[in-house]
């Protein structure tokens, strides 16, 4: 379904050049939700702004391809990526209150989103937006329709912007933290529904979090990023029980349990102003040898689970060298 | 005597389109000396309001609140800032709680220059000196901006700003939701010992209840504005009775893929905090719903060892 | 970052245009005082009557024979010092008084109702007024600038306080028992220094526009004392006669002045912005 | 005006506090709408009385004594009586500015000392003439700076940007005046592609009846289609000067506002949407929409009697040119008249804004 290789995209500041991703490759199969997971920092969002050309000066993509249906994303005008985007690729935005027009009505919102992909008059669109809304669980869809965004509660409103992202019929989904911005009792259910018709509909779906949970509980794949790489990636089922890099290991171990100590990880994200040489972990890493230092790893299959498609970027050997998870 | 001692408190703020917004209804708690307590709630729950109550920055509109047996809320000025020495807090932006043109030294040392006047310079200096090492950071920060840090450090800052007096009570409000996953653990993992090295008092609000579960004594659950149950945090989270309370539980999500969510029992957004709400306030996002429940206000009855909950099907 | 880190290597380079800036408008002023003038400016000399430039009269002569470059030197000793007066007193008037409105009491309501009141005047017009009604003395030209910058520094510097007023940091201060007095000169203060020094050249650049405005219409400037506005209109029929030096140099000069101001306005904003954040 | 910026300042407020306004429901829209007409119109009054009292004082303030000061030192002694008896120095503080206020609530401002014309007549005769220069200079201004704007807005960062921040500021440097004079050597001396600055209409052409005193339009009631021509002939460098001064503003703001809507999350999401870039700016224009309009008041405000020097310059015969003729001439009636008349017309406009404002943005229905 959409395939990423060595994706690389910059920005210029005044500070000098952020060096935000530096090659990251991932695949997001037919019907499948994979999560992109890391902390602040470490180019997940900048890796999905660059898959849907969504960077914009000072930031440039530099290299790279993302396979989309047979097209490369990266290589497409403006003109056709745009078809693409909304249509076959729908965008679920992190703050429904950023990304909701204030001052247009809802209804206007379905309308403009309808017309940039073709021709369709009044009625229609009204039928449609009414249809989709009631598919994303809005007991009083005409209301909503002809109201504005500030009217709407948090879940209300998140339920609007899916409506619009699965407006089209789009077989790739693509969120952005979609609910970090809401309440924890509403994020629950804002979760179960777009999962729901993820996999009623069949589609793919690409989802950004920084929350270690919503990729256990709602992801077939995982890709964890670090510093603009991409340090482990696989199925969450293998990857959350026996994490492979030292990173996410760590990471697992940062969540607290009652009743035990909690392990945190020392150390903070490196600036992303010099092109990373060697390991970007290497400072925070239990395990790092010297080889860390002046070696970036590449990102290769672990030997004994490839069947299962797991790869990792690390020297380490890391079945044998990374503890497993629930060990001291 | 209970360190903190919060009686029937009522706090509402004013709208600029004239609508009331009752941020604290009703609320009686304790927080007893050397326990930590957390206050759960979602946004609009009051727990950040409760946490500026019990810090005398908001005065209540009716009720008592009392800080060491003193009834804080009619404390003439001059008498409440000398009282503030024993009240350490710790906001949640750790950033925007350090003024950007101080230098670290300067943000750690004012606690000291206003509260300790009899110190020497040199005094001041060696006493932020060690409250930095005891937050982890080097002394050598002293004299870098709070910009110039990472949001880890920046919050270390504010622990040491916090803790310089040796409070008696320390408020925490939300203090690692803004950090990052790993340094979240770090920043717990700081409180933790700080606590059992100087036998703290926390007052710790959290929408987070991963991180309440971990870290307190006590735990109140607040909705909209009301305490719906409270007691000791392993039996609350153990033997949850309200269904709030068993929502916000099963609304957390394991990091571990073999365990498959709970059912998540409600639906809905919580409601408008003006809105006028006669009974419990879950009406309308309840799965144990009757009628009765939109009459009058449940008030909260025990359930076991101090365990009480306000619902009337619990 | 402390407020402005001048000292350190490569500021120069990295802050151009702020010095490029600073430059040409102390340049402006010391040549104002200190440039030995090639002809004196207050005397004319019938022989050279509109000569256009030239060797001998770089920015040429005016109608009644004075030396247009000799003029435009010696008019930065008077219009630069009454922008920059005025601006720094408007300052020194306004900040005090913004930071006063951010206390949310009666006063600073009335004062906020006044200043609304005087928003609504065409402030040039109300300058003008001014200082022909006062006897179209020198001092009431600052006394204008004064009466028009005010109201934009009490308003900038509310806005600004009335924002950090909101901020954690101010939060954690009363938590911690900080005195009100604490509170407005280590935490208030130093907070909206930037803003004030941005918006001292902001309004610097203003005052210069109303002080040439003035004597442009003859106002509170006594002839023959050179000044840019006098000047501009010494030439301004000419224009249509086509002697376009007369009011040129000295309508160059006007705003080399002010886009200089503007420049340091833009980079001291650029720099606090960076330093805050 | 401190209502306007308040209110646009919220909008631009980072959207954490605007989601948590989000779950209160809306007080019923038309509600809202007439409670803010509502205060709005009781503001006037109290701005009102601050003007009139500062118009009063303003006089006052002279040094010496008044009368001779107006009169000048040829004039005789009864002239300087007469002046005194005008301006009501002879009779005690308080009683002068209780008639005052009384004569001003009434539309009464005096008699001109100088032409001996009401100056309430002469206020609404010179007041279209500068209405006309303002409804076109400031449209040609809008229409400029806010092309400019935008263009620089959504090319944000990239070289279009920089050329107009460059421009901008350069333009902002160079004082109206200058505008006019540079206009009038190139367009007038040396291409000769305008008539000479005197005035609106040529000494050839005749005035039409003044049906409705806007010269345009009576022009066009009388058929008079040579005077329009030769009218908006000459109306092209005083609108041209005004225009490009103004533009530099308009320009400025919309450039800043639309460059940091551009950046929003609203328009990445409707680029993530598929949105044509068309429907993109569009987007950001609506955003950058009430600051824009802010400014445009501001700029209306000011220009009713701020041009009072490119009004003078042009012969005009505008409101402007006449208040300052009759400051130059210390006429104080004339003076106070015409300051209560510019400070009502901006507050006017500034209830203008506020309405359009809030009847424009769904969100602006309280406040």
């Amino acid at each position: 379904m959409l395939s990423v290789r060595d994706l690389e995209t910059r920005f210029v500041t005044r500070r000098g050049v952020v060096y935000a991703a530096n090659g990251v490759s991932f695949d997001v199969g037919d019907g499948e939700i994979v999560g992109i997971v890391g902390e602040s920092g470490s180019g997940k969002s900048v890796t999905i702004s660059s898959v849907l050309g969504l960077i914009r000066p000072p930031g440039a993509v530099v290299g790279g391809s993302a396979m989309f249906d047979g097209t490369d994303l990266l290589k497409l005008p403006g003109r056709a990526l745009r078809h693409i985007r909304g249509a076959r690729i729908g965008f679920i935005a992190q703050n429904p209150f950023g990304a909701l027009n204030p001052i247009l009505n809802i209804e206007a919102q379905f309308a403009n989103v309808t017309r940039a992909h073709g021709r369709a008059d009044r009625a229609t669109i009204r039928q449609n937006a009414l249809e989709m809304l009631k598919r994303v669980g809005i007991a009083g869809p005409e209301r909503v329709l002809d109201g504005y965004a500030h009217e709407l509660s948090g879940g209300m409103a998140q339920r609007v912007v899916i409506a619009l992202a699965l407006l089209l019929n789009p077989s790739l989904v693509v969120a952005d933290e979609p609910t970090t911005a809401l309440d924890v009792t509403v994020q629950r259910q804002i979760l179960d529904l777009i999962a729901g018709l993820i996999r009623e509909g069949r589609r793919s779906m690409l989802i950004v979090t920084h929350d270690l949970g919503v990729v256990a509980q709602y992801c077939d794949r995982v890709v964890v990023m670090y510093s603009g790489r991409v340090v482990e990636e696989g199925p969450v089922a293998t990857v959350f029980t026996r994490p492979l890099h030292p990173y996410t290991l760590a990471l697992l171990r940062a969540v607290p349990r009652r009743g035990e100590p909690i392990q945190a990880l020392g150390g903070r994200v490196p600036d992303l102003l010099s092109k990373p040489v060697g390991c970007a972990f290497r400072h925070r890493c239990a395990f790092a040898k010297p080889r860390c230092e002046s070696e970036t790893p590449e990102i290769r299959p672990v030997a004994s689970t490839n069947p299962l498609g797991r790869t990792v970027a690390c020297h380490l050997d890391v079945e044998r060298e990374v503890p497993a998870l629930a060990a001291g | 005597m209970p360190l903190v001692d919060l009686r029937n408190v009522f706090r509402s703020f004013r709208r600029p389109d004239g609508s009331s917004v009752w941020a604290v209804n009703d609320v009686s708690l304790t927080v007893e000396q050397g326990q930590t307590t957390a206050l759960i709630g979602e946004s609009g729950s009051g727990k950040s309001t409760l946490g500026r109550l019990v810090l005398g920055l908001l005065p209540p509109d009716s009720g008592t609140v009392s800080f060491e047996g003193v009834n804080i809320a009619g404390l003439p000025r001059p008498e409440m800032r000398r009282l503030r020495a024993r009240l350490g807090v710790v906001f949640q932006e750790p950033y925007e709680s350090l003024n950007p043109r101080l230098t670290v030294g300067a943000i750690v040392e004012e606690p000291l220059i206003i509260h300790r006047p009899a110190l020497t310079r040199a005094e001041r200096r060696a006493r932020v000196d060690q409250a930095l090492r005891e937050v982890d950071l080097d002394p050598q920060v002293a004299d870098r901006y709070p910009q110039a840090m990472s949001g880890g450090q920046q919050q270390r800052v504010g622990i040491a700003r916090a803790l310089i007096l040796e409070p008696s009570l320390v408020v925490l409000d939300e203090p690692t939701s803004s950090l990052d996953l790993s340094v979240r653990a770090q920043i717990l993992e700081l409180f933790g010992r700080l606590r059992a090295k100087h036998g703290l008092t926390y007052l710790f609000i959290s929408h987070d209840i991963t991180t309440v579960e971990y870290f307190s004594d006590q735990v109140i659950v607040l909705y909209l504005g009301r305490v719906v149950e409270r007691g000791p945090t392993p039996e609350v989270l153990a033997r949850p009775r309200h269904p709030y309370t068993q929502a916000l539980l099963s609304a957390r999500l394991s990091v571990d893929p073999t365990v498959s969510p709970p059912h998540f029992p409600m639906t809905g957004d919580p409601p408008s905090p003006t809105a006028f709400i006669p009974g419990c306030p879950l009406v309308g996002r309840c799965p144990l719903e009757v009628s009765e429940c939109s009459k009058a206000p449940v008030p909260l009855h025990a359930v076991g060892v101090g365990h009480e909950v306000a619902c009337i099907r619990a | 970052m402390s407020s402005l880190a001048l000292s350190r290597p490569g500021i120069v380079r990295r802050n151009l245009g702020l010095w490029l800036g600073l430059a040409i408008v102390f340049g402006l002023l010391l040549a104002g005082f200190f440039l030995p003038l090639p002809y004196d400016p207050i005397k004319p000399d019938a022989n050279a009557v509109l000569e256009p430039p030239s060797a001998a009269h770089w920015f040429g002569t005016d109608n009644l024979g004075f030396d247009v470059f000799s003029r435009v030197i010696a008019a930065a000793q008077r219009d630069l010092p009454l922008a920059l007066g005025g601006a720094l007193v408007a300052a020194l008037i306004g900040v005090p008084l913004g930071l006063a409105t951010t206390l949310k009491n009666r006063a600073s309501n009335l004062i906020m109702r006044g200043l609304d009141a005087f928003q609504a005047f065409p402030l040039l017009v109300l300058a003008i007024a001014l200082v022909t009604l006062t006897g179209n003395r020198l001092e009431m030209v600052v006394l204008a600038i004064i009466v028009i910058q005010t109201p934009r520094f009490v308003r900038l510097i509310r806005a600004e306080g009335l924002a950090i007023r909101e901020s954690r940091f101010i939060e954690a201060a009363e938590a911690m028992g900080a005195s009100p007095a604490r509170i407005l000169f280590v935490h208030l203060l130093p907070n909206v220094s930037g803003v004030v020094m941005v918006q001292l050249s902001i309004a610097a650049a203003n005052a210069l526009t109303v002080v040439a405005a003035l004597s442009f219409l003859g106002i509170g400037v006594s002839p023959p004392t050179p000044s840019w506005g006098v000047m501009i209109q010494g030439g301004a029929r000419l224009m249509t006669s086509g002697e376009w030096w007369v009011s040129l140099f000295p309508g160059l000069a006007v705003f080399l002045a002010v886009m200089s101001l503007n420049l340091i306005a833009d980079e001291l904003d650029i720099i606090f912005e960076r330093s805050s954040r | 005006m401190a209502n306007v910026v308040q209110a646009n300042s919220d909008a631009q407020s980072s959207p954490a506090p605007v989601a948590a306004q989000q779950r209160v429901a809306k007080p019923s829209r038309s509600g809202g709408f007439l409670r803010l007409v509502a205060r709005r119109l009781l503001l006037i009054p109290i701005s009102m009385f601050f003007v009139i009292t500062f118009s009063y004082f303003l006089v006052e303030m002279m040094p010496g004594d008044p009368a001779l000061a107006i009169a000048g030192t040829t004039a005789s002694e009864r002239e300087v009586t007469i002046i005194r008896q005008q301006l009501g120095l002879d009779r005690p503080f308080d009683e002068r500015y209780a008639s005052f206020i009384a004569g001003v609530v009434q539309g009464d401002f005096g008699i001109s000392f100088f032409d001996g014309q009401s100056v309430r007549e002469s206020i609404f005769r010179f007041l279209p003439a500068s209405l006309e220069l303002m409804v076109l200079s400031l449209s040609l201004a809008a229409l400029i700076g806010i092309s400019i704007g935008a263009m620089a807005g959504y090319f944000r960062r990239r070289a279009p940007d920089s050329i107009a921040r460059i421009g901008i500021t350069a333009l902002q440097a160079v004082p109206e005046f200058l505008i006019g004079l540079l206009l009038i050597f190139t367009v007038f001396y040396l291409w000769r592609l305008a008539p000479p600055p005197v005035g609106r209409l040529g000494l050839s052409d005749s005035y039409p009846d003044p049906v409705t005193r806007f010269l345009f339009i009576d022009l066009i009631i009388a058929g008079d289609w040579d005077g329009l021509v030769s009218a908006l002939h000459r109306a092209l460098l005083p609108v041209l000067t005004l225009a490009i001064g103004t533009a530099a503003y308009f320009a400025k703001v919309s450039r800043t506002t639309i460059g940091a809507a551009m950046e929003s999350r609203q328009v990445q999401f409707a680029r993530a949407c598929g949105l044509s870039e068309f429907m993109v700016l569009r987007y950001a224009l609506l955003q950058a929409r009430t600051p824009i309009l802010t400014y445009a008041a501001i700029l209306i405000g000011t220009l009713v009697g701020g041009a009072s020097i490119i009004e003078t310059m042009f012969a005009w015969q505008g409101l402007g040119q006449w208040g300052l003729a009759s400051i130059i001439a210390l006429d104080v009636p004339a003076i106070q008249g015409f300051i209560i008349a510019t400070g009502l017309f901006s507050m006017l406009v500034y209830l203008a804004l506020d309405l359009l404002v809030a009847a424009l943005d769904p969100r602006v229905t309280h406040e």
